[in-house]
């Protein structure tokens, strides 16, 4: 092992999947060249890590598997910059290099026994996705489970494959889709995700509301929810920020007095009101 | 124990330290006295204020290779370590306290710094204590003083003709025992405890004017007011209070491969510059001057104390007060910060 | 090299020789490594005129294709040298016969200005060659090249601004 | 000889006063007092009552234009004082078309020289309590003494031989103009000096100034020249300049930098005066400037002109030596 | 990852020869993104081009890398070739190993080392390609030919014989130009209004020909194949559908002024057509001189006119009009002599220049042809030509020979002596005949009509009673001579038109310190212009002789008709590109484009807090944009790059060559 942590391990990028119709957003399915490594990465939902492709640079990517099931990492990762750009060129195969995981995680403990009510836009399913998966694995442990989840058209939709299968053949889970625009084929409902999550009305009590997207996106899911009654300690967010050590080094992903990179990116909506509104 | 050593003495050892590592000292050139690697004593610069650039750039240095790798084909990765001995003679109190400041960050919390580590392992720190200081210091103003001693494993005060020197550390008295036999002698204690007492007491007229006291509390009220909005607009966005900094030590990771094998190495960042935050996106939380020169002041007086319990990160060392060209320095802030909390 | 210039090399520092380093013999083997930016119209087809009358010159030159002498950047050159060039030939097409009729009289401006300051950095002048060669100037392009190699295997390796990985 | 700064204190004031309150203004670039006596900030005031804190003395060297770039996308125009130094630098701005004309008010400021504050810092007088123009000299009087500073060794050394000591764009005049003679011709014998080394010797010396450079960019950020929207070091791809501290890195920054100001320098000379490494930036600049005046025959290569000095050429006389 | 695919050429023993082709495919398959390596004996071969074609399919490769022989040679063949394979034609990159290596390095081991280095460069280069894409531009099928003279029209009416239409805007009231003004032409001696004034009337006639006379081009926006022209209909004063042409009003106009036409050695009436050929033969009113204009009475034409088509109300009109080419043609000036004080020009009556003569000369000129002295009316006896007036003599500013002189001042020694058997005399430097039988013309002047040729300059011309002495040296001699003449003709300069350099700014065209219209390749494209579409006929692009300027007229019809017969304009895609997001508007690049491709243009952005603003930043007109790229060197941000040859492309190389 390396001494600093700075220094990423190598891994392997074993499976490609092309998520969207742009392809513009693809999940990397990678493991680690050293098996021993491998069976010691122990992650959380909510998590992330940093990922390198030498020559160019280190992004950092939050994991979207779900530690619930061993063997597989995975990273949903979106094309919208140089590190990133080279990710979406390599093939499987090919060599790269993972170090973490980093930050905090999604508090299971507060959750567990509550209704979860999951609200994603876009690309920003890929953290919920590990938290999803998570919980699905330990289905009794939670009350009901709403995923409502949206992107701008039906090819920029993530994650098909658990919307449309996989998360649909749970009991007592309803995933509710919406697309800002349809298209030809697309049935199902039409409009921006908040406006779409107050009319399925979900109730506040007993329940924990976990969201994730586009800032603008969350700003407007946060006024609904607090209109659909939800206090700000039933709501958990993520943030996103600049990040170059991951490990609460380098300085430049503080909100305030707190690193993105160590003490998030998970924060509920009372830990974020704390904050100076720089993120 | 104190001890005393003359100045011929000093220069020897030095220049016998010099022969198995790096030296790092006082050393002026073209009229900029910096602390920069050396051949010999005779290139040092005995008589300085304070050196330009601080001790951060031998423990933490602007750009460090961090790992070598080659993607000719596989992967494979090899990290660097920085292995050489070194020893920075003539660190000014300001210095020494900085590294205690630098180590709660970089060494301290769930992920250490090996590289920051092994350089500071391997690094033997010999203070000089301030005999005059300048009017741009205000290390008191912390509860430092030029005689403090800090980090250093040696202390030196210059005393008349000679100097008065204190092993601190093991490391410290490794030197004295080592390459220094001979040349140490023994000090009148009393005298000695009298001189150091002088130095901690000598007059700091900057650090009067600078009182530092309370200032992380008013500030957690402070992030809002209008105050950020007007200093910050004669910042020029340039890297020079960060760089000279001895506490700052944002930096970033960098690749360079050519050939199928390339670097990643660490170069300092600067909060000051307008890209320090700008993601790949484009979205950038901190876009203009404002929020920049807020971070830098938040951090330093508030973030940093409130995080690492108490200290505030910043030893008074001048060099931003000196070298910011456009006059916008920490303790002009924590007046102003005080001031305007006075007249609220 | 000194244990200290070494170690301060180590050291990360931003460190150099206050002195005027010796002039380190050249290694074994060396050969001079010589880029050259030639413009498509005539020197790049003086080159090509140099290779279909057989015109032997040394292989130390590898010429980058460019539209024209107006479109190299001086940054180039210097970028070359920070790379290991030894030598570098900027090249373009007589004055007046410019394909895109202005391209080398910029080019002309900008390498006056420029061959000057590279020297004035400490470069040897030597090593930055700016010559118009024509497309039927097969002979003077392999003359050039030759007169290039051996000026810069007298002077040896480029060391100035050169910086390896 | 011409009145003092000082002496135009309390005009400018007023003006800045009744620009800000009449509206014609929305903001005013000027001079506060700074650490010392000796070295007054850039200050930036908006509104009436800040406008107390705006000062003018002799050592008010800071060039002050490059800050108009932070207000061009905002409604409104913006005030300035300006030097006819400051003014060259402005218009290089314009030139480039990077400010427009019409969105500056600018306050002339007519200038017999400017001290170097940093020579007389030196001098022990303590804080300054008043400086008057004694013709060749300055006498400087300060809270520890007075000396009598004669002008050729205490003005900065661009004052020396600059001629353009009246604003060349200026909206109104603090006070009348100056006689517009250099004190001593400008003059590059250092240039010659350094060009005369041989090139190791030349190496050495560069080596010796650019490992030094901390890469602040404090030089590039005061530079009115560089006024890139996006500056070529700050753009990762293509990478033109590493952004490690390595000998060579740092010469092709210095290199690249001086490059793209050449022709295009105002010799107002901050980037040397700011850097906090003193290195000898001007003599980069200086070197291009010889040989621009020398090459193409512009004697005033520092003044911007519509076409720039290496956006054009002469056919037949530019000279020809790459036949 | 890219999927590079190198091809490696034997080009028979001429690469494989002195090249280690294993070697070399060896280096190659372990440069990064290579993933296919092949070697063929003829790459550029039928069989060879397949096989790249086959591996692009089954490797997948998405570039291509052909080491074999200069670009310059076969870089459009493999482009072909990878875009029949359904790859973009800009995908591909040649590594020069047979010129540049094989065929000049000897040393086998030097020349595998640099062939191995040339591949990596194009390696390196290859992977930053990006599909480029061919623009298709419309082209409005109609064409401008600026100037009425021999050159326009002969231009004009071969463009209009290809089926184009064409519009001749010319700046006087009729066209014809200087040909117009001659007599005779040489070496043939034809008579000028003969051959000219038929083409005219074609002009005239020809249905795709529309002239407009009095009229100049006063604005030129656009590019090739769709320029917007404004042009300036000057008014005439005449209703021009309904005058006849019957010549009453200038019959009865008052107003007597000096001829422009006849050199002012004739008079013509404020409204007039310039000369009785004059196509269209419909007058202009000269308002400056007409009584009318000036005193508000008079209006004599009007009573006159039987057609009422006098119009003193008629106003300037603004035309805008679309082309797809344009020919400038706009000629010359016969240069004014009076810097030449010791020549008498303007002071005595009877030196007169050259062009003045041929209106002497001229049938319809007027003294009807009758050569007479301007001064008394005799008829001269000795006559002193003195050639290079002007010409060759940087003093006076004009450094360029103005070729015509020679023969036009031969032809003046053979038509004195033929029409009233006066002694030429002519005082030269040299005597340049280089043409189709014009060296027997000038042997006829000196043999059979006898003239004298005087190597030398004459040094002053003065009046001695009626005579004038033109005093000078005969060099071949070496003595001083002395002629007393009864005219002396000056062979003066052709020059620039006054107006040149102001209509090349309307065109964006450059022009030489003599004013005259620069080529775009003083060789190999001399009847372009660096403005695409932009054409140059006649003596606006330097001195010309009658059949050179119809041969160039003819040389620019024919590009304009190639460029007007095409359904689209095909764009080289290789051109100059602003990245945006950086540039500063600076526009220091616009004045370095040779082409005036560059120009600032405004966008909207969103900034920082959501504020909406407006900046300026260089934008290229692919369609002018050549591709040269001294643009980019202007640009310090490197905003400005040219696809193909950009600064990641040529940084990237250098790092190959570098390894």
């Amino acid at each position: 092992m390396p001494e600093s942590p700075l220094i990423p391990l190598v891994g392997t990028i074993d499976k490609i999947t092309s998520e969207t119709a742009a392809s513009d957003i693809k999940t990397f399915q990678v493991s680690f060249d050293d098996p021993a490594v491998m069976d010691n990465f122990n992650y959380q939902s909510g998590q992330c890590a940093m990922l390198s492709m030498f020559g160019v640079g280190e992004s950092m990517i939050s994991i979207t598997s779900t530690p619930t099931r061993k063997g597989v990492i995975e990273f949903c990762i979106k094309k919208t910059g140089r590190v990133t750009d080279a990710i979406h060129e390599a093939v499987a195969g090919q060599k790269l290099g993972i170090r973490g995981p980093y930050g905090n995680h999604f508090p299971l403990e507060m959750m567990k026994g509550k209704n979860l009510l999951f609200i994603g836009g876009g690309f920003a399913l890929a953290p919920l996705r590990s938290l999803i998966n998570n919980v699905l694995d330990n289905r009794k442990e939670y009350g009901r489970i709403d995923i409502v989840y949206g992107a701008r058209s039906p090819g920029d939709l993530c994650f098909k494959y658990e919307l449309f299968e996989n998360w649909t053949k749970y009991e007592n889970t309803g995933v509710h889709v919406t697309v800002d625009r349809g298209d030809d084929k697309w049935t199902g409902p039409v409009g921006f995700v908040p406006p779409y999550l107050e009319s399925l009305n979900p109730s506040a009590k007993d329940s924990v509301a976990i969201t994730c997207g586009p800032p603008i996106m969350i700003k407007m899911v946060l006024q609904s929810l607090s209109k659909l009654g939800f206090a700000d300690d039933q709501v958990v967010t993520t943030l996103e920020m600049k990040m170059q050590c991951g490990v609460g080094k380098c300085g430049r992903c503080n909100v305030g007095g707190k690193y993105v990179c160590v003490d998030g990116p998970v924060f509920t909506l009372t830990q974020l009101k704390q904050l100076p509104p720089e993120f | 124990m104190l001890m005393t050593i003359a100045p011929d003495n000093l220069k020897n050892l030095l220049d016998k330290l010099a022969r198995d590592r790096l030296l790092v000292a006082p050393s002026m050139e073209d009229g900029v006295t910096r602390l920069k690697p050396v051949h010999s004593a005779a290139e040092i610069a005995f008589d300085y204020s304070n050196t330009a650039t601080s001790i951060k750039d031998f423990l933490f240095p602007q750009s460090e290779d961090l790992l070598r790798f080659v993607t000719d084909g596989t992967l494979s990765i090899e990290e660097i370590k920085p292995e050489r001995a070194q020893v920075a003679f003539g660190l000014r109190p300001c210095d020494l306290a900085s590294v205690a400041l630098m180590d709660k960050v970089l060494l301290g919390g769930e992920f250490s710094d090996a590289h920051y580590q092994t350089r500071r392992n391997n690094t033997l720190l010999i203070g000089l204590a301030c005999e005059n200081p300048a009017d741009t210091c205000f290390c008191t103003t912390y509860g430092y003083n030029p005689g403090w001693a800090g980090a250093a494993d040696v202390m030196l005060y210059k005393d008349g003709d000679k100097y008065l020197a204190e092993a601190l550390t093991d490391k410290g008295r490794e030197l004295v025992g080592g390459p220094g036999e001979g040349l140490f002698k023994p000090a009148d204690e009393a005298a000695g405890e009298a001189v150091k007492k002088a130095y901690a007491e000598k007059d700091v007229p900057f650090g009067k004017e600078v009182d530092v006291q309370g200032i992380d509390k008013i500030l957690d009220g402070f992030f809002y007011d209008q105050y950020w909005d007007d200093i910050s607009k004669k910042c020029i966005g340039c890297g020079t209070c960060t760089y000279v900094c001895p506490t700052c030590h944002c930096f970033l990771l960098t690749d360079e491969a050519r050939g199928g094998q390339g670097l990643r190495f660490r170069c300092w960042d600067s909060c000051m510059f307008a890209n320090y935050t700008k993601m790949a996106s484009g979205a950038n939380p901190r876009p203009t001057k404002k929020e920049r020169v807020r971070q830098r002041f938040m951090h330093k007086l508030n973030y940093y104390p409130n995080r690492y319990g108490g200290s505030y990160l910043c030893t008074g060392c001048g060099r931003c007060v000196a070298m910011c060209p456009v006059g916008l320095h920490i303790a002009g802030v924590i007046k102003d910060v005080k001031g305007v909390k006075a007249h609220a | 090299m000194s244990v200290n210039e070494k170690a301060a090399q180590a050291a990360g520092a931003a460190t150099g020789p206050s002195t005027v380093a010796a002039a380190t013999p050249a290694p074994e083997g060396w050969e001079p490594k010589i880029i050259g930016f030639a413009c498509n119209w005539c020197t790049y087809a003086g080159a090509d005129l140099a290779g279909t009358s057989r015109i032997q010159y040394p292989p130390n030159i590898r010429v980058i294709r460019v539209p024209c002498s107006g479109r190299i950047n001086p940054q180039f050159v210097v970028r070359a040298f920070q790379r290991g060039a030894d030598g570098v030939l900027v090249a373009g097409c007589h004055p007046g016969d410019c394909h895109y009729s202005t391209g080398n009289y910029f080019a002309r401006r900008r390498y006056l200005l420029a061959t000057r300051f590279i020297e004035y950095l400490g470069v040897e002048p030597e090593r930055l060659e700016v010559r118009w060669i024509s497309g039927s100037e097969g002979q003077k392009f392999a003359d050039t090249v030759r007169e290039l190699t051996e000026k810069i295997r007298a002077l040896g390796p480029q060391r100035r601004l050169r910086e390896t990985l | 000889m011409s009145a003092i700064f000082t002496d135009h204190q309390a005009a400018l004031r007023d003006e800045v006063r009744k620009l800000l309150t009449d509206g014609t203004i929305k903001g005013f670039i000027g001079y506060a007092r700074g650490r010392d006596s000796y070295h007054p900030a850039p200050a930036i005031v908006t509104r009436p009552d800040q406008v107390d804190g705006l000062i003018l003395d002799q050592f008010c060297i800071f060039g002050l234009t490059k800050y108009l770039l932070d207000y061009i996308f905002e409604d409104g125009k913006m005030g300035i004082v300006a030097k006819g130094c400051d003014s060259l630098a402005l218009q290089r701005l314009i030139t480039d078309h990077r400010v427009s004309r019409d969105k500056v008010h600018v306050i002339g400021l007519p200038c017999a020289g400017v001290i170097n504050a940093e020579k007389v810092a030196q001098l022990g007088l303590g804080n300054v309590q008043k400086v008057t123009d004694k013709g060749a000299s300055f006498l400087v009087e300060g809270d520890k003494g007075s000396r009598e500073l004669a002008k050729t060794e205490y003005l900065w050394d661009k004052c020396l031989w600059c001629e353009h000591h009246n604003p060349a764009v200026a909206d109104s005049k603090l006070g009348p103009e100056v006689e517009n003679v250099a004190m001593k011709p400008r003059d590059y014998s250092d240039i010659e000096a350094m060009e005369n080394l041989p090139p190791a010797e030349k190496a050495a010396y560069w080596t010796r100034q650019f490992s030094r450079c901390i890469r602040c960019y404090a030089c590039r950020n005061v530079c009115p020249a560089c006024n890139c929207r996006e500056c070529v070091f700050d753009i990762a791809d293509p990478r033109w300049v590493g952004n490690t501290v390595k000998l060579s890195e740092q010469q092709m920054f210095h290199f690249t930098r001086a490059w793209h100001v050449a022709g295009r320098c105002v010799d107002c000379g901050e980037c040397e005066r700011v850097c906090p490494m003193e290195l000898p930036l001007m003599k980069l600049q200086h070197k291009l400037q010889k040989d621009i005046v020398k090459l193409f025959g512009n004697p005033k290569p520092f003044e911007p002109s519509e076409v720039e000095v290496l956006g054009q050429f002469r056919a037949t006389e530019d000279p020809e030596e790459f036949m | 990852m890219r999927r590079v695919g190198v091809f490696v050429c034997w080009c028979g023993s001429n690469i494989a020869g002195m090249v280690d082709i294993e070697q070399v495919k060896a280096a190659a398959a372990k440069m990064p993104n290579v993933v296919y390596v092949e070697d063929n004996k003829y790459t550029c071969s039928e069989p060879g081009q397949a096989a790249i074609q086959k591996a692009i399919k089954e490797q997948n490769l998405d570039r291509v890398v052909v080491a074999a022989c200069s670009p310059r040679m076969h870089e459009n063949t493999f482009r072909r070739t990878v875009s029949g394979a359904g790859l973009n034609a800009y995908l591909l990159e040649i590594a020069n190993i047979r010129e540049h290596c094989s065929w000049v390095h000897p040393d086998k081991a030097a020349g595998t080392k640099k062939a191995v280095d040339l591949v990596r460069r194009a390696v390196y280069k290859v992977a930053k390609n990006v599909p480029l894409q061919r623009a298709s531009i419309d082209v409005t099928k109609k064409a401008l030919v600026i100037g009425g003279g021999i050159a326009g029209i002969q231009a004009a009416l071969d463009i209009a014989d290809a089926g184009q239409p064409v519009v001749i805007v010319e700046k006087t009231p009729s066209i014809g130009g200087h040909m117009a003004q001659l007599d005779k032409t040489f070496p043939t001696l034809d008579c000028s209004a003969c051959i000219l004034t038929p083409k005219m009337v074609d002009a005239a006639q020809n249905q795709n020909i529309t002239l407009m006379t009095w009229s100049e081009v006063e604005k030129v926006e656009g590019y090739i194949g769709n320029f917007t022209v404004t042009i300036r209909k000057k008014a005439r004063h005449i209703d021009t559908t309904k005058c006849t042409g019957c010549g009453i009003c200038w019959s009865k106009c008052p107003a007597k002024l000096p001829s422009e036409f006849d050199l002012g050695l004739g008079q013509r009436k404020a409204i007039y057509v310039p000369f009785p050929q004059a196509i269209p033969n419909k007058p202009v009113i000269d308002e400056k001189n007409c009584i009318y204009f000036k005193t508000g009475k008079c209006k004599a034409c009007q009573i006159f006119c039987p057609a009422g088509a006098i119009a003193f109300d008629q106003k300037d009109e603004l035309i805008e009009e679309k082309f797809g080419a344009i020919i400038v043609a706009t000629g010359y000036e016969q240069w004014d002599p009076s810097p030449y004080g010791e020549y008498g020009y303007g002071r005595y009556k009877d030196v007169i220049t050259g062009l003045e003569f041929e209106r002497l000369v001229n049938a319809s000129g007027p003294t009807e042809g009758k050569i007479k002295r301007p001064s008394d009316g005799k008829i001269p006896k000795d006559v002193v030509i003195i050639q290079c007036v002007g010409s060759r003599d940087e003093a006076k500013g004009i450094p360029y020979c103005s070729k015509t002189c020679c023969m036009y001042s031969a032809k003046h020694a053979i038509l004195l002596d033929e029409k009233i058997h006066a002694h030429p005399y002519v005082f030269y430097m040299d005597v340049r005949t280089p043409g189709k039988g014009y060296e027997e013309f000038y042997k006829r002047a000196t043999e059979e009509h006898h003239a004298t040729y005087i190597r030398g300059r004459v040094s002053k011309v003065y009046q001695k009673g009626d005579k004038l002495v033109c005093l000078g040296e005969d060099t071949l001699l070496g003595k001083k001579v002395a002629v007393e003449a009864d005219m002396v003709i000056l062979a003066s300069a052709m020059v620039h038109q006054p107006a040149a350099s102001k209509l090349a700014q309307t065109l964006g065209i450059s022009y030489d310190q003599n004013h005259f219209y620069t080529e775009a390749h003083a060789k190999l494209r001399p009847v372009e212009t660096n403005t695409a579409g932009i054409f140059l006929a006649g003596a606006c692009q330097g001195p010309k002789d009658i059949p050179e300027t119809v041969a160039q007229a003819s040389a620019a019809a024919s590009k304009a008709i190639g460029l007007l017969s095409k359904a689209k304009l095909e764009t080289e895609p290789l051109v100059a590109q602003v990245n945006e997001g950086i540039c500063s508007g600076c526009l220091w690049c616009k004045p370095i484009c040779p082409y005036k491709a560059i120009d600032g243009k405004v966008i909207k952005e969103r900034i920082a807090g959501g504020k909406t603003i407006e900046r300026t930043v260089a934008s290229v007109n692919a369609s002018l944009c050549q591709g040269c790229g001294a643009c980019t060197v202007a640009c310090r941000t490197g905003a400005m790059n040219v696809l193909g040859f950009t600064n990641e492309h040529i940084l990237a190389e250098v790092d190959a060559l570098c390894l």
